[in-house]
């Protein structure tokens, strides 16, 4: 065994011992260590990555006569650190709030599943692992709730189903399933053509929908939202944080395995290429309605469950602009979203775990009672709505460059939309859990253990980091094409007719707090008062009142909206389920009717349509 | 409010003072509150005829960020609550202005069961404006008076009230009974 | 400009006597919109007095026992139950009630009246009939001690709780006592000397 | 390496900007006064009430956060100006560009929402619920608005779209951008917290709203804040509109002549309720939003 | 936060006979007024879901100052003094029902000067309130620039009325048997019509800002719906009432004065949504100038101004017979009526009166709030034009 291997199979390995051991304590740390492995390995790998390029290392192992590629090059390793970092927070986080080692196994399993999956270099380890993280995150819904994990169960069918076509067209039209044979394939088909316009629409079609699952596009988001909030909270962190990447990886395979052939066999429209602007205007669509039903959410899982789905909807409109400069935006999206919305998991963990509720109505004031929580809810708060200097600004910010230089209006329009969304949703957050009046059956609730604040630290470091330096990514990505792309310096962005210099905004930003600071630090001291010495139009009120408000927060966009909230993917799925059981409930009590004779006749004339047909 | 509000330490300002004082007599901001009928006086004073904004007065919803308490006319019991409520909401320094004879001494209600005959000893006043109503140029009046006051140092109501902070309390808890707050907010409850 | 056209006439009537209805049982009711009123209510209702006191005034006098039953009649003629005001007779030792209607249609205003005894006052409510009436009887409770039964929400309305328990409005409450006792007795106006004090 | 020019010049502008934010406070309330009919208070009004707020002698805090806020939002603010290429002042503006700017004047608000909702004061609770979905409700048309600029001009940068103008003539005169021009104008009353959309502040509603709690130096803080904020703005709308200008003087009449737009629009319509305001702004601007894009696209 | 009401709530509550359910943790409480823009001294205690109204609850009695029984302890005509604080905005009409109830039960023809004069008066007192309604609503809904013209216009009026009367607001003017003093001389009514004319020609100023703008449309258009019955029942006057439909004026259905001699309309709509009672207060501004003119052109009849009753020498002590009266004129607000009981004494023996806003600030009030957005409950309690006094007295 080699490196590579290691890293791929400790997380499930040490997934076993943990299950397997079972003794609280030891479970943890092998947990934790099995996770931290491939970080290490892949940190050790950096230097080579950096130097070797595109090309990166190479390699196979034979497993039951399939040779299974893997490969790590610029592209894996930054997908693979991604997951590796997540997965590390979600293993201090699981310290913290896991009761058993189920979810150690299973957790620990789809981390292995998601690494296969970005680390493959063909279609059969890319299925077999793609198949390995949906099991595992499949058993990990299961354990808490029956209809959701369903739900994710019926759509990851489709999903892979309609993955398995895919491939086996591919695998048909071009006799291979390695990865670089089939891009080369393709490469050439494009001149001569021998893939028909339809058959690659199908295949793009079917892609689009494999991955369009996983990543939690609309219309096929309807399972996220449950998924996401019916697990432990700190394995989303890992589900939302880097499972859902797997998707966006996808979407990026697509690009390169066979962009060039869907250009020419799909075409172009008004200088979009089509089939990125497919995948642009899911993206778009995506980030709008997700973020519209995020603000409306009541419960604090379902909001960031929403969120989430809206995020990765950047990621995917970044890969639809289709310019480089979109897809290094995409890409570091899908870093920024990872580690901010992979801290806010967290977060949820830990007020979960402390309070033991989940709707924002039981929430209230608890800024006072888990600071360090708070701080760490505050930098992703400001991550995701985007504030300079922050990681999520800096994706944002050459997401907007993108899809404005490409000339999609609309599309940046949308992003706007979305921001200005994610800006109201995370207030929400911030007011109904932190600010407040505290309920008084959350008097007696203590910080978030130390495990899960060692977890928080591990994401809220690089969304500071990469915020100030957001040259540290873009130099990376940049690794990806023949040229640079984003140019500057490890501060400073800058696209053709873009810039943005992050530490500058950090200096300025901290210039004029210090200006705010010493007016403020000249004026009278302040006296802390309690709620209830606050303006109530002059009336005494004791806490007895209810003061914060805690349900329908955004009560007026649901009146401005209601005309759209009418309509709901999740019910017309329902309803769709409910017709398909009412036609099969049809079909068999009309043909299982239980008379033998009619049972004889359906056979007979089965043999004669097989006779007529001349299998007989 | 209590013992924290009695022992919190205000701030001087050395240098600035004289500046302040200035501005605190050129920027008066008035709370929105009419207490009784002289209300009906305030938007002849706001508006064209005699603009008080044209002496930086406007009125302010918010008490925190007022400095003038307009007690416009006659005070019940139950409005006297309200006023001590958001005059102790005010930030030091603040002035009070009575508007009427009835703050003074009852006005026409001197006999009436319900309203408050001296109002100087629930809260303190800085200036009275005798009169029923008194008009708008009274007002007017009157509030030269406090701005004279204010530049010369001499409207402390807010001083006298922190200073006697016990006095007034034992007062307003001999009109209203002790734990009046509390009473009167859970008064809601029931019905909510 | 929406204002549908006016149709609401002046509708004076002359207040000449008519010649005296032999048959009627209370023979002193003119012939004229006011008269037809009430003997059409007396007809209902033949507990109740009623008269004519001038143009556009009615006046029944009705038992208390018998009021609710009395209004819901009435309130077939008259839509708006204006006030309910209450005097205390204290030499008789009574509260009168007076219901204050008016009919729109017939543009009549009557008085109800009706006595009950001040010692542990007690009326029907006619919340029922009108539900204004849930503020007027709120308020007569509250300044003269009456319970309206059937009545929820009874209790402080405009007054605070210690006033309330005086029902100040009565005749027997003492305004000036009480205000020396509240207030204090340093108020300017008032001498001792003066038992009937003027203004 | 220390340039000492820029730092002198950036100390300056920011300066200048309080003070002419707070004279465009003044210039605000003196028309409104005038358009009313009445007097008004002197022009340098703002100033003495920014003062009188600072030289209370007691202050009020609600935690950590409630400090914060106004001293976040000024902070934001004051680096939102300094991005702003403003007359012959090119300041940082190299080095940040029309989303940049467009981000950073939005920040403040996070500041001044984050304060209002530490206080637990249910009044502020609902100015936060309106701040943000105005706020939200703006974005699409603002955003269009935006795009269009940078569509038509193929950059983002504010000195080049500037410089561009002042070769090609203003924005206004391009047909998209007039569209731009007229959206990014109904937006702006929204920015400014001006009638029809002071949904946030709502005087007989909800008594300012986020603002109700503050007091003594905070109230202070957000007065500068707004000031720096309106001249930030104005500039801004100054530079993306209407050309630029060459020096200080040119910039500051283009600033009064969009300040009084706004008041003039302010004092002539009542206010909108929230939900109102945001089908307001997702029909009529936002299509013309569209068309301004698609126009300036082609 | 404690979830269950207290047990000595709870026995209290019980003792009154109250409804009682648990402070809910989802929805809010907003205490609305009294130190508030949009109320006068005035509380409503909001029991809020999101921005919605779920139960409102009327906390009146801030101004509460028991005129009722200060008026048993004062003479008939100091009472005047008094009584006129009822209704701060428009003070002649408390003190035209008291005379008028006094008038009745004494038995005085009141001269026709007099009668002229109180028409006038009266009329004056509309205007001058319609202004103030305007400037009310406009700074509910956020339109300054109407609040601040009509306030100005009604200084006009105000100038009018001191030179008649000597006050400003509290005139204490007319009397029981007439008016306590003389119109000042022609150039008053010339000044008077002066007035009248620039108001009208203003009135379509205020009609492009504020009545027929799109937003005022916008906010007023479907909020707080009454329907006619709801409306009777709930003894809705004024114009509230006849914004549902019913054409209930006191001055056509029981005149009083001149009216009866005059020709005006009753403006009539039939949404009875805050719209419609904007509108309808809108049409009443224009019949009120209107009615004034027609005074004006009328001219005021040669005469006395008072009754000539040799008992008014003693004034202090003057006696009325026993008797009781109900009388009533419509104010801007609606029906204003006063029900004066006399036991044949120098003071009256008990006054009563029915102010408005009694039926339409409290019951109706809560009713019409159930469900109405945050934003909703000023132009509510505007455009029922709810004046706190009346309520508390």
């Amino acid at each position: 065994m080699n490196e590579l291997m290691i890293m791929l199979f400790a997380p499930l390995i040490a997934g076993f011992i943990a299950w397997a051991l079972d003794i609280r304590g030891i479970r943890e740390i092998v947990g934790v260590i099995g996770a931290a492995v491939p970080l290490g390995i892949l940190v050790k790998y950096y230097p080579t990555i950096t130097s070797k390029g595109t090309e990166g290392i190479v390699q196979t192992i034979n497993v039951g006569g399939f040779h299974l590629v893997f490969q790590l090059n610029t592209l894996t390793w930054y997908f693979a650190v991604i997951a590796s970092l997540v997965g590390v927070a979600m293993a201090f986080g699981m310290a913290s709030t896991s009761k058993n080692s189920y979810e150690w196994l299973f957790a620990l399993m789809s981390y292995t599943g998601v690494l296969g999956v970005f680390l493959s270099g063909d279609f059969v380890g890319f299925f077999l692992f793609w198949e390995i993280m949906t099991f595992a995150s499949f058993m990990m819904v299961l354990r808490r709730n029956k209809h959701e994990s369903l739900k994710y169960f019926v759509l990851s069918i489709i999903g892979a189903y309609a993955m398995l076509i895919a491939i086996g067209l591919l695998y048909a039209k071009t006799g291979t399933l390695d990865f670089n044979t089939i891009r080369q394939a393709l490469y050439m088909d494009a001149m001569i053509g021998s893939i028909s316009r339809g058959e690659m629409a199908l295949i793009f079609g079917l892609f689009v929908t494999a991955f369009g699952v996983k990543a939690g596009a609309v219309p096929l988001h309807v399972w996220a939202p449950g998924a996401y909030s019916e697990v432990d909270q700190s394995y989303t962190t890992f589900f939302s944080g880097a499972l859902s990447k797997a998707g966006a990886y996808g979407f990026l395979l697509l690009y390169i395995l066979m962009g060039v052939k869907l250009v020419s066999a799909l075409g172009v429209w008004h200088n979009h290429m089509l089939f990125a602007y497919i995948i642009a205007w899911i993206g778009a669509i995506t980030v709008v309605v997700a973020g519209f039903l995020a603000v409306l959410q009541e419960d604090i899982r379902k909001l960031f469950a929403y969120s989430s789905v809206s995020q990765v909807g950047y990621i995917l409109l970044g890969l639809g602009v289709g310019t480089p400069l979109g897809i290094i935006g995409a890409l570091f999206h899908v870093l920024s979203h990872a580690v901010f919305k992979g801290l806010f998991w967290l977060v949820v963990a830990a007020l979960i775990l402390r309070t033991g509720k989940t709707k924002f109505e039981d929430f209230g004031g608890l800024a006072e009672k888990m600071p360090v929580t708070f701080s760490m809810a505050l930098i992703a708060v400001l991550s995701l709505a985007g504030i300079p200097p922050m990681a999520g600004f800096a994706s944002k910010w050459l997401l907007y460059e993108a899809a404005i230089n490409a000339h999609m209006p609309l599309v940046a329009g949308a992003i706007f939309l979305g921001s200005g969304l994610a800006f109201a949703y995370v207030v929400r957050f911030l007011y109904a859990v932190w600010f407040g009046q505290r309920p008084s059956d959350l008097e007696d609730v203590k910080e978030a253990p130390l495990p899960i604040l060692i977890g928080m630290a591990v994401l809220a470091i690089p969304n500071i980091v990469f915020g100030i330096a957001p040259g540290l990514v873009t130099k990376y990505l940049n690794g990806l094409f023949s040229e640079p792309v984003v140019t500057g310096d490890y501060f400073k962005l800058v696209t053709t007719n873009g810039t943005y210099n992050a530490l500058l905004v950090t200096i300025l930003l901290v210039f004029g707090l210090a200006v705010a600071g010493i007016v403020f630090i000249y004026g009278a001291k302040t006296r802390k008062v309690p709620v209830t010495d606050t303006y109530q139009s002059g009336n005494p009120v004791t806490e007895d009142y209810n003061l914060s408000m805690r349900r329908h927060f955004y009560r007026p966009l649901a009146e401005a909206l209601e005309f759209w909230l009418r309509y709901s993917w999740d019910r017309f799925y329902e309803r769709l389920a409910g017709l398909a059981e009412d036609f099969a409930d049809t079909l068999r009590e009309g043909i299982y009717n239980g008379n033998v004779q009619s049972y004889a006749w359906y056979l007979a004339i089965i043999l004669l349509i097989l006779a007529l047909w001349g299998v007989l | 409010m209590g013992g924290d509000f009695i022992s919190y330490e205000l701030k001087e300002f050395k240098l600035f003072e004289p500046l302040f004082r200035w501005a605190r007599k050129k920027s008066i901001w008035l709370v929105a509150f009419c207490t009784g009928c002289g209300g009906i006086e305030m938007p002849p004073l706001v508006t064209a005829r005699y603009d008080i904004e044209r002496f930086g007065m406007m009125p302010n919803p918010a008490p925190r960020m007022a400095d003038l308490f307009l007690i416009t006319g006659y005070v019940t019991p139950k409005t006297l609550k309200r006023i001590i409520i958001t005059y102790e909401l005010m930030p030091d320094p603040k002035y009070i202005l009575a508007h009427g004879s009835c703050p003074i001494n009852g006005g026409v209600y001197w006999d009436s069961y319900n309203v408050v005959k001296q109002l100087d000893k629930y809260i303190p006043i800085d200036v009275a404006i005798a009169g029923c109503m008194p008009r708008p140029e009274a007002v007017m009046d009157g509030i030269r008076e406090i701005m004279r006051k204010i530049e010369n140092g001499e409207a402390d109501g807010w001083r006298r009230y922190r200073e006697n902070y016990e006095w007034y309390r034992k007062n307003q808890d001999e009109l209203f009974g002790e734990g009046w707050r509390e009473r009167d907010a859970k008064r809601w409850l029931a019905w909510l | 400009m929406a204002v549908t056209d006016n149709e609401v006439k002046n509708k004076v009537e002359s207040t000449q006597k008519a010649p005296q209805d032999t048959q009627n049982a209370k023979p002193e009711l003119p012939n004229t919109k006011e008269g037809r009123l009430v003997k059409e209510l007396l007809e209902k209702a033949p507990y109740a007095e009623g008269s004519v006191r001038r143009e556009k005034r009615i006046e029944f006098r009705v038992p208390a026992e018998r009021i609710h039953e009395f209004l819901e009649i009435a309130s077939e003629k008259f839509e708006m139950l204006m006030q309910i005001s209450v005097v205390d007779w204290l030499k008789e030792g009574e509260f009168e009630l007076v219901y204050q209607l008016w009919s729109v249609s017939e543009s009549v205003h009557a008085f109800v009246k009706t006595r009950i005894s001040r010692e542990n006052a007690k009326m029907p409510t006619v919340m029922d009939i009108w539900p204004v009436a849930e503020t007027y009887e709120r308020e007569a409770h509250e300044f003269f001690g009456i319970i309206f039964e059937g009545n929820p929400r009874l209790g402080p309305f405009i007054l605070e709780p210690r006033e309330y328990e005086k029902h100040p409005l009565r005749k027997d409450f003492n305004t000036l006592s009480y205000v020396k006792t509240i207030y204090g007795e340093d108020f300017d106006r008032y001498d001792e000397s003066k038992t009937n004090y003027v203004i | 390496m220390f340039e000492w020019k820029l730092a002198l010049e950036a100390i300056g502008m920011v300066i200048y900007a309080t003070f002419m934010g707070f004279i465009f406070m003044g210039i605000e309330r003196k028309a409104m006064a005038r358009i009313q009919r009445r007097v008004g208070p002197p022009i340098y009004q703002p100033i003495i009430d920014t003062l009188k707020l600072l030289g209370k002698k007691e202050s009020v805090s609600h935690g950590f956060i409630y400090d914060f806020g106004p001293v976040f939002a000024l902070g934001a603010s004051i680096a939102a100006l300094l991005f702003i290429p403003l007359a012959n002042f090119q300041l940082f503006s190299s080095n940040a560009d029309l989303i940049v700017v467009a981000y950073l004047l939005e920040v403040p608000m996070l500041g001044i929402m984050l304060g209002a909702m530490s206080s637990g004061n249910p009044y502020s609770a609902v100015g936060v619920q309106r701040g943000l979905l105005t706020m939200v409700a703006m974005q699409l048309p603002y955003g269009l608005a935006l795009i269009a600029i940078a569509q038509y001009w193929g950059t983002f940068k504010l000195n080049s779209i500037v410089a561009l103008q002042q070769l090609h003539g203003w924005s206004i005169t391009v047909p998209a951008l007039l569209l731009a021009f007229i959206v990014f104008d109904i937006v702006f009353q929204a920015m400014l917290g001006l009638e029809p959309f002071d949904i946030i502040t709502a005087p007989a509603e909800i008594s300012m709203g986020p603002m109700v709690e503050y007091g003594g130096k905070h109230a202070a803080l957000l007065f500068t804040q707004h000031a720096v904020q309106l001249f930030a703005e104005t500039a801004f709308f100054a530079v993306l509109f209407l050309g630029g200008a060459s020096n200080l003087l040119e910039l500051l009449i283009k600033q009064i002549a969009v300040l009084f737009i706004a008041i003039f629009i302010a004092s002539i319509y009542p206010r909108f309720t929230i939900d109102q305001a945001a089908k307001f702004f997702w029909k009529w601007p936002t299509i013309l939003g569209i068309i301004a894009v698609i126009l300036a696209g082609w | 936060m404690s979830l269950e009401v207290p047990r000595e709530l709870r026995e209290e509550a019980r003792k009154h006979d109250m409804y009682l359910t648990p402070i809910a943790k989802d929805t809010y409480e907003l205490f609305f007024g009294p130190q508030h823009m949009a109320t006068e001294n005035f509380s409503i205690i909001l029991k809020m879901d999101g921005n919605r109204v779920e139960k409102a609850i009327v906390n009146p009695g801030f101004l509460h100052r028991g005129f009722e029984k200060l008026a048993e302890q004062r003479p008939y005509f100091t009472n005047i003094a008094l009584l006129l604080r009822i209704c701060v905005p428009e003070s002649d009409v408390p003190e035209n029902i008291y005379s008028m109830a006094v008038d009745e039960i004494v038995g005085w023809e009141v001269p026709e000067r007099a009668i002229w004069i109180r028409t006038v008066v009266l009329e004056m007192a509309r205007v001058s309130s319609w202004m103030f309604w305007i400037m009310g609503f406009g700074n509910e809904i956020g339109l300054y620039t109407a609040g601040q013209w009509a306030a100005a216009y009604r200084e006009r009026l105000m100038r009018l009325f001191e030179e008649l009367t000597g006050g400003r607001v509290y005139h204490i003017y007319t009397v029981p048997g007439g008016v306590r003093r003389d119109i000042p001389g022609d150039k008053w009514l010339r000044q008077l019509r002066d007035t009248v004319e620039y108001i009208k020609s203003k009135l379509k100023d205020f009609d492009e800002i504020l009545f027929d703008n799109y937003i005022t449309f916008e906010r007023t258009e479907g909020v707080g719906v009454m329907d006619k019955r709801f409306a009777l029942k709930h003894a809705v006057t004024g114009p509230n009432l006849r914004a549902v439909g019913v054409p209930y004026d006191v001055r056509k259905d029981d005149p009083y004065y001149l009216y009866p001699e005059l020709d005006f309309e009753v403006p009539v709509l039939k949404e009875g949504d805050s719209l419609a009672r904007v509108l309808v207060r809108r049409y009443e501004l224009e019949q009120d100038l209107y009615i004034l003119e027609q005074l004006l052109d009328m001219g005021p009849p040669s005469g006395p101004y008072m009754v000539q009753d040799p008992k008014l020498k003693n004034l202090p002590r003057f006696k009325v017979p026993a008797g009781d009266a109900y009388a009533h004129v419509e104010s801007t607000k609606g029906d204003f009526g006063a029900y004066v009981v006399s036991d044949g004494s120098h003071k009256p023996y008990r006054v009563h009166v029915r102010g408005p806003s009694q039926s339409h600030g409290v019951t109706v009030l809560e009713e019409l709030l159930k469900g109405a957005r945050l934003a909703d409950v000023p132009v509510i309690l505007k455009t029922l034009d709810n004046c706190p006094p009346d309520i508390d007295r």
